[in-house]
């Protein structure tokens, strides 16, 4: 019996709107509360890579498909936004869905023949490419700045409305993460979700349902490029300044860690992971080079002991021992 | 010799073995016959350690073997000859046969191998010509004999053999079974998993029939020779009966 | 320095690094023949088996030979201790949670690299001085000859191993069929602990070799690794001859195209290389089609 | 049942593995709404047949007609809107999904909202989704699983699975279904409930296309048999004519 | 935040103890450094020339009897880091300047923070395009790149070498002094006959020597920091090259020497006169001090200062001097930095002006030569 009841859906749809008003009231209060600048930054920081994280677990989470190259995609909306807007002067708003735009052809044809790849030689290609872009970032410096950065991106702003400030990013960042939520919930609760979810579960099983496996699973780390492009140009106009020291190798390992930690195939564990790490390395700050290990031993670790990741994870061992008291009591 | 008592062995969430027994005297051919799916490789693999039974016990010379590890079942001598043959392809002939003794290299003299390499080589004259060849280039049934071959170089006390003639022409079927009667005389014992019931049936002493992971049937294979049940079991009974009530 | 001299020059330090790129690739071989996963500890193999051979040699005045033994011992030790613990202890062993596994273990250990030996990068002395050896016009050092036949020596060794003794027979065998090995009665773990094993010798060696030459700190492995990685993808993932081809390959292409087209994309070029062999040929050159295995 | 029409005509097909022949030269028709059982021993061909027809991967030659259409080069999610749907031999429901999803993905064929529309969730996908889940609801009661519509599917007990994966595979409608060993592994109780299960989809007027080892199965629910042996058609008919073949004996008994 | 504790406590009972300024109020002062990540081999060693300056200062008494705190931070060589960690300082700290950070990138990532905060600020960043144009809030201590060129340039003049060969690195360092070196070379009439460039992290860079040297090049130029300084050299020795080696205003570090190995000997560098205090003559004017920091900074960290060190130190000199002038007021630190003239640092004598926010010149540099494992002067 014990196997049987192993565990049950982790999130209904309810909750979900629930978490969701829970989530946009928390938005919408949390500056009543806090008033130090320098948590809205470590706060807009965990917003931008939920919107990666995200995205990328839609891919990892759902799709099954490990992809070690979103930090290319981050970097290349952050770099798309700054060139167009500082360096020929577009208006930045049309140029970040450009960059959006531009971002999601380059995953198209970096993803299509890499997701044909399975397993490790995806992890690898999607790596590979990563690489390459951060190299053309520190290469093309009359046009990226070199390694030296890009200075003096213009904030942005809604007409006389400037995002020039933590707060105000606060509230922007947080609405597009908010919105992210928003469409991945819908995505993942639609035929499209469940497509992806059967692709993850049994490829070939998916695809004698009707499903055109190739063609979703394009379709999805598009749409996670495009996740992460947003998130780069927003990180762009936040700061003002980027660099590639700010997309490399690592930074992809990060996000993936950051979806495994959270939990796979669960938006909220995405948003979950995000923060978690996030405010995890600004504690580990203080502990100068702990940092580095605490960060690979918790990675090691979940995965050894939670492969689940964290919030599916103990969420199933909550609803295990939940359903073990039940049985206990029908065994009464 | 071996002693199989009610065992249960679960495949994922299939329950493959129920409650089975059996038991199997010295140097006496046991065939285990049945149906595709009925559980006879699992039986097999159970008693090699591959999957462990849940429940029961497996008794090898009066000791215990259903919770040790399939190398040191291997160690016991009992050497299973796996269905598919699943032999290291990319690796010669003479490598495929040494790794069939791997154990015995720490414990026994290096002749004593080699004559068992010489008798394996006589047993299957084939297998000396083409030596230095890989394993995956061999034919059907040159794979199927150095499997055997394989098998043998572990100096079996018992030999459990796995559709030995799948796929086989029935020239060379009847070649592996001489060899399979040849061991018997050199005192091995044998377990032997067939399809093919008429030739199991005939080189074996006695036999069992599985049918959905139980024995259904057993006796000396002269007599179960005759049974109609034992046909029944790979052709079924008819069921328009059933289907008219529906 | 006449044209030729120069193209001389650049396939000799080519196959100088090409070796080390081989030797990396190899690593990662025969973990991947063994389990099936990438060991992206193999990065901090290589960077431990510099920063050790630095600890015995300069730190504690260990005489270099034994230094060079105790290291790849140590490295050796490390590798088991990996798969003895979180690779067997892993509740999922899915591949991709135990290589996402190898990624949370590598960056642990750089950080304790970080902590124990700082920031920067160490030296380590040539094994035989620094004088300068010219072979047709082209230049290099003792310390290329030493890689040149340390990466031979592996490679034969290797070559030894895997078909004239049994328990490399047994690995291979392994390697290609898990359950019929466990049925010969070899146990499949301690070949997979064995695997661990050799490959943190091989990148450790690796490590050591390349160190006088480059000087070594807690993150040197990282690109080397993930260049023999390529490497092995070019050969073909899981073929030990296509490693060796692969590493040569790339280190001679880099190498050439460093010094005959330009320096600027130099490391874009090889995982180019990467990228156009996994779309078009995921089999690498000599591989065996085992990307189907996945 | 009047005269027969064909509805899928296997035409001479071959499929190589690296030189070695899985399948060789073999033909045979499947009748509309009748039960068509394949059987043969190990290594026969038959769930390679099954690949082939719902284009898991291409013959090496020959070609599979379905509905007067040429469907052997089309890949398995074309074949599926074509109107072919299957099980698996070893179940491949969908572990990370809860038994209603799973039922849901089964109708994919059935509706059309694609990735703008779902992001955007728009009344139209609301819409869908609404009528996907009656749908499936109403199909997990006729396969009895109404009870468990929330639970993953991998926490469901075997013979449950099955039943699942023949509910996901019916609910994309099809016209012919295939099933690959649809009763390994199960009790002779849950094998008598399958079989009715099996006859009661005749019924609806879906063609089956039967892989299987339980003889009593298939002598009991089959209209049509057709025996294979390495890779080649040795023997077809009904029920009786084959159990009566001697070639179909010896392929299965050996030879005298 | 442990460590800045401690050294609260640390200083605290130091003060304490000696009685001085019982119960003052410290002044807080920011320092953000490049302790982990690529960056960390120089931030280590700024963080301890700073702490040398600070304890100095406050034994000398502090600004009025108020001892200086420094709050240190880490920007793991990270841009998105380097800014967290100073908005954090600035939410959390009353700091009224800063110093650091270690690299160009995490420093121009701060400027805009820094410029809108008004703190003033002194950079270790080598890269120019921090002070150009010069930005109101922000200086840096490092000498400008191209000054230290210009030094080599000099040198090149005097000995007519005009055929050279530049090595760089790809970050932003080594793009710079590529710029640089073109415009140096219109200046002063020498040729560049080849320019190559590597990665941070390579490991052999004979493919791109080969290249230059086979265009025949009287001395070659090599600009980049930290571990390639030398794998540069040692390839070109390998390579046979004999021509005059350049390294760059950063590689007059004690490393250079384990780093490069017998290979070191004979090549020059721009540098500060910390290397070669003990030769300098006892009329120089920087004399004295370099000594007296040298033994502070061996005794306290077991270790040979290099030319970073002195980078580190003079920011924290002279912004301590212009706190003392100004008190603790941003606004009018900032003015008493811009005025400071004359100031004589480890590094050189900082004149420093509202156009000049280095101070430096390339009259304040020095060419030094590795010759058996020490650095002596060159001319």
């Amino acid at each position: 019996m014990r196997n049987r009841f192993k565990f049950m859906a982790p999130f209904t749809q309810k909750k979900e709107t629930l978490f969701l008003i829970i989530f946009a009231l928390g938005i919408v209060l949390i500056p009543l509360f806090v008033k130090n600048k320098y948590y809205f930054m470590v706060m807009n920081i965990v917003g931008l890579n939920t919107i990666v994280v995200i995205g990328l677990n839609l891919l990892i989470g759902f799709t099954g498909q490990i992809s070690l190259g979103h930090a290319a995609f981050y970097g290349m909306g952050a770099y798309l936004s700054a060139i167009f807007t500082t360096t020929y002067g577009f208006p930045p708003w049309p140029t970040i869905a450009l960059a959006m735009i531009i971002t999601g052809m380059v995953a198209y044809f970096v993803g299509y023949p890499s997701l044909k790849l399975k397993g490790h030689y995806l992890v690898m290609a999607t790596l590979g490419f990563s690489i390459i872009v951060h190299i053309f970032m520190v290469e093309l410096d009359q046009i990226t700045g070199g390694p030296s950065g890009f200075p003096g991106i213009p904030h942005l702003s809604i007409g006389k409305l400037v995002f020039h400030d933590d707060l105000k990013n606060f509230y922007l960042i947080w609405t597009f993460a908010f919105l992210c939520i928003l469409v991945s919930l819908n995505l993942v609760n639609s035929r499209v979700g469940r497509a992806l979810k059967a692709i993850h579960g049994s490829e070939v099983a998916a695809n004698t349902l009707g499903i055109d496996t190739d063609k979703y699973k394009a379709k999805v780390f598009v749409l996670s490029a495009i996740f992460a492009s947003l998130a780069g140009s927003l990180y762009a106009h936040y700061i003002t300044f980027i660099s590639p020291r700010s997309f490399d190798f690592y930074y992809s390992i990060q996000v993936v860690t950051m979806v495994i930690v959270g939990g796979m195939g669960s938006v909220w564990g995405a948003f979950f992971g995000a923060g978690l790490l996030t405010v995890l390395s600004e504690i580990l700050h203080v502990t100068e080079k702990f940092n580095i290990i605490i960060y690979g031993a918790i990675l090691t670790l979940v995965l050894v002991f939670l492969p689940e990741g964290m919030v599916v994870g103990f969420y199933s061992f909550y609803r295990r021992r939940k359903v073990k008291t039940l049985i206990e009591k029908e065994g009464n | 010799m071996l002693n199989i008592d009610l065992i249960n062995t679960y495949y994922g969430q299939i329950h493959a073995l129920k409650d089975l027994s059996l038991h199997i005297e010295k140097e006496e051919i046991v065939a285990l016959i049945g149906s595709n799916g009925a559980g006879k490789s699992t039986l097999l693999n159970t008693i090699s350690g591959i999957t462990p039974p849940r429940t029961g016990s497996i008794r090898f010379n009066g000791v215990e073997i259903s919770r040790i590890s399939p190398e040191k079942i291997v160690s016991q001598r009992i050497v299973q000859v796996p269905e598919g043959r699943q032999l290291f392809s990319p690796l010669t002939v003479l490598e495929n046969l040494e790794l069939g003794a791997f154990l015995r290299f720490s414990g026994e003299s290096r002749k004593n191998i080699e004559k068992d390499l010489h008798y394996v080589m006589e047993l299957f004259p084939i297998l000396k010509e083409r030596r230095e060849q890989k394993a995956g280039t061999l034919s059907g049934g040159e794979q199927q004999m150095l499997s055997i071959g394989r098998g043998i170089m572990g100096r079996p006390m018992l030999m459990l053999l796995d559709e030995p003639s799948l796929g086989l022409a029935p020239l060379i079927v009847t070649e592996i079974f001489n060899v399979i009667r040849k061991l018997q005389e050199d005192k091995t014992t044998i377990l032997l998993v067939e399809q093919n019931a008429k030739a199991a049936l005939r080189i074996a002493d006695r036999a069992y029939v599985i049918e959905t992971g139980r024995i259904t049937l057993k006796g000396e294979a002269k007599v179960l020779m005759e049974n109609e049940e034992v046909k029944k079991a790979y052709l079924g009974k008819d069921y328009r009966e059933k289907r008219r009530q529906i | 320095m006449g044209f030729y001299e120069q193209i001389l020059q650049f396939v000799l330090t080519g196959l100088t690094i090409g070796a080390i790129y081989a030797l990396v690739a190899l690593g990662f071989n025969i973990i991947h023949n063994a389990t099936g996963i990438v060991n992206f500890v193999q990065c901090e193999f290589v960077t431990l088996g510099g920063m050790m051979m630095y600890t015995y040699y300069s730190l504690l005045g260990i005489p270099l030979i034994l230094s060079f033994f105790l290291s790849m011992t140590t490295i050796i030790l490390l590798g088991a201790l990996i798969e003895r613990g979180p690779i067997r202890v892993a509740r999922s062993k899915a591949i991709i949670v135990l290589v996402f596994i190898t990624i949370g273990l590598s960056s642990t250990i750089r950080g304790t690299a970080l902590l124990a030996w700082g920031p920067d990068n160490v030296p380590l002395p040539s094994f035989s001085g620094e004088n300068v050896i010219r072979i047709l016009g082209a230049a290099i050092l003792p310390q290329h000859l030493w890689i040149f036949g340390i990466t031979i020596g592996v490679v034969i060794f290797l070559q030894y191993f895997f078909h004239r003794t049994l328990i490399g027979k047994a690995m291979r065998a392994t390697a290609v069929n898990r359950k019929a090995a466990s049925l010969m009665g070899i146990s499949v773990n301690r070949m997979v602990l064995l695997s661990f094993a050799m490959s943190g010798g091989i990148g450790a060696v690796g490590g050591m070799i390349i160190a006088p030459i480059t000087t070594t700190s807690y993150d040197t492995g990282i690109m080397l690794a993930l260049k023999g990685f390529s490497a092995a993808i070019l050969g073909g993932y899981g073929n030990n001859a296509g490693a060796i081809a692969g590493g040569l390959i790339l280190g001679v292409l880099e190498s050439l195209g460093a010094g005959l087209i330009s320096s600027k994309f130099k490391n874009a070029f090889a995982f180019l290389i990467l990228l156009l062999v996994l779309f078009f040929k995921p089999t690498g050159l000599l591989g065996y089609g085992e990307s189907e295995r996945v | 049942m009047g005269i027969s029409e064909v509805i899928l005509k296997v035409d001479h097909v071959r499929k190589f593995f690296g030189g070695v022949a899985a399948l060789n030269d073999v033909s045979f028709e499947v009748n509309r709404n009748e039960i068509t059982a394949i059987i043969g021993p190990n290594g026969a061909g038959k769930t390679t047949l099954i690949n082939l027809i719902t284009g898991i991967y291409p013959p090496t030659s020959g070609k599979i007609v379905f509905e007067r259409k040429t469907i052997s080069r089309l890949k398995p999610f074309h074949i599926a809107y074509q109107g072919i749907t299957r099980t698996f031999q070893n179940i491949q429901v969908f572990h990370n999904m809860t038994v209603l999803e799973n039922v849901m993905v089964g109708l994919h064929t059935q509706t059309e909202s694609e990735f703008l529309n779902c992001l955007l969730h728009l009344p139209k996908v609301k819409r869908e989704e609404r009528q996907v889940a009656e749908e499936g609801a109403s199909l997990l009661r006729f396969f009895h699983l109404e009870s468990k519509s929330d639970w993953l599917s991998s926490s469901l007990p075997y013979g449950e699975q099955k039943r699942l994966e023949i509910a996901r595979a019916l609910a994309g409608k099809p016209k012919l279904l295939l099933l690959d060993e649809p009763v390994a592994g199960l009790n002779i109780r849950e094998t008598e409930e399958m079989a009715e299960l099996i006859l009661k989809i005749k019924k609806m007027g879906i063609t089956i296309i039967l892989v299987e080892h339980d003889m009593n199965l298939v002598m009991g629910i089959s209209d049509k048999i057709t025996v294979l042996n390495y890779g080649q058609k040795i023997s077809g008919g009904t029920p009786e004519e084959v159990q009566k073949d001697p070639k179909v004996i010896q392929a299965y008994l050996g030879e005298e | 935040m442990k460590r800045g504790l401690l050294i609260i406590l640390v200083l605290g009972f130091c003060m304490f103890s000696s009685g001085v300024s019982y119960g003052a109020e410290p002044i807080k002062i920011g320092a953000i450094f490049s302790l982990t990540g690529p960056g960390a081999h120089i931030g280590v060693a700024q963080r301890n020339s700073v702490l040398i300056a600070i304890d100095e200062f406050n034994k000398k008494g502090g600004v009025g009897g108020r001892p200086v705190e420094m709050v240190v931070g880490d920007d793991e060589s990270d841009p998105t880091k380097a800014v967290m960690a100073l908005r954090k300082m600035v939410e959390t700290q009353p700091i009224v300047a800063l110093i650091g950070p270690t690299r160009t990138d995490t420093g121009m990532a701060m400027i805009p923070t820094l410029e809108k905060e008004g703190i003033p600020t002194f950079m270790h960043a080598g890269g120019d395009v921090i002070i150009t144009p010069v930005r109101k809030w922000i200086f840096k201590s490092p000498y400008r790149a191209a000054d230290a060129m210009e030094r080599i340039a000099l040198y090149l003049k005097k000995h007519n070498l005009t055929k050279v060969g530049f090595l760089h690195a790809s970050d932003g360092f080594g793009k710079d002094g590529a710029a640089i070196v073109d415009r140096l070379a219109a200046k002063h009439g020498f040729e560049v006959v080849a320019k190559e460039t590597f990665d941070m992290k390579d490991v052999d860079m004979t493919a791109q020597l080969t290249r230059i040297n086979a265009r025949g090049p009287r001395a070659i130029i090599i600009w980049t920091i930290g571990p390639p300084m030398g794998i540069t050299t040692k390839n070109a020795r390998a390579l046979g090259i004999t021509v005059p080696l350049f390294q760059c205003h950063g590689g007059a570090e004690p490393i250079f020497f384990r780093l490069a190995g017998d290979a070191a000997e004979g090549v020059m560098m721009p540098s500060t006169k910390i290397v070669v205090a003990d030769k300098l003559p006892d009329t120089d004017v920087q004399k004295k001090k370099l000594v007296d920091y040298i033994k502070e900074y061996e005794t306290r960290f077991k270790d040979v200062p290099g030319t970073m060190v002195a980078y580190g130190a003079d920011a924290a000199y002279l912004l301590l001097e212009a706190i003392k002038q100004a008190g603790p007021d941003r606004a009018k630190i900032r003015d008493a930095l811009e005025g400071m003239k004359g100031y004589v640092g480890l590094s050189g004598i900082y004149n420093l002006s509202p156009e000049d926010h280095t101070g430096t010149t390339a009259k304040d540099i020095a060419l030094v030569k590795a010759e058996k494992g020490r650095f002596i002067l060159v001319e």
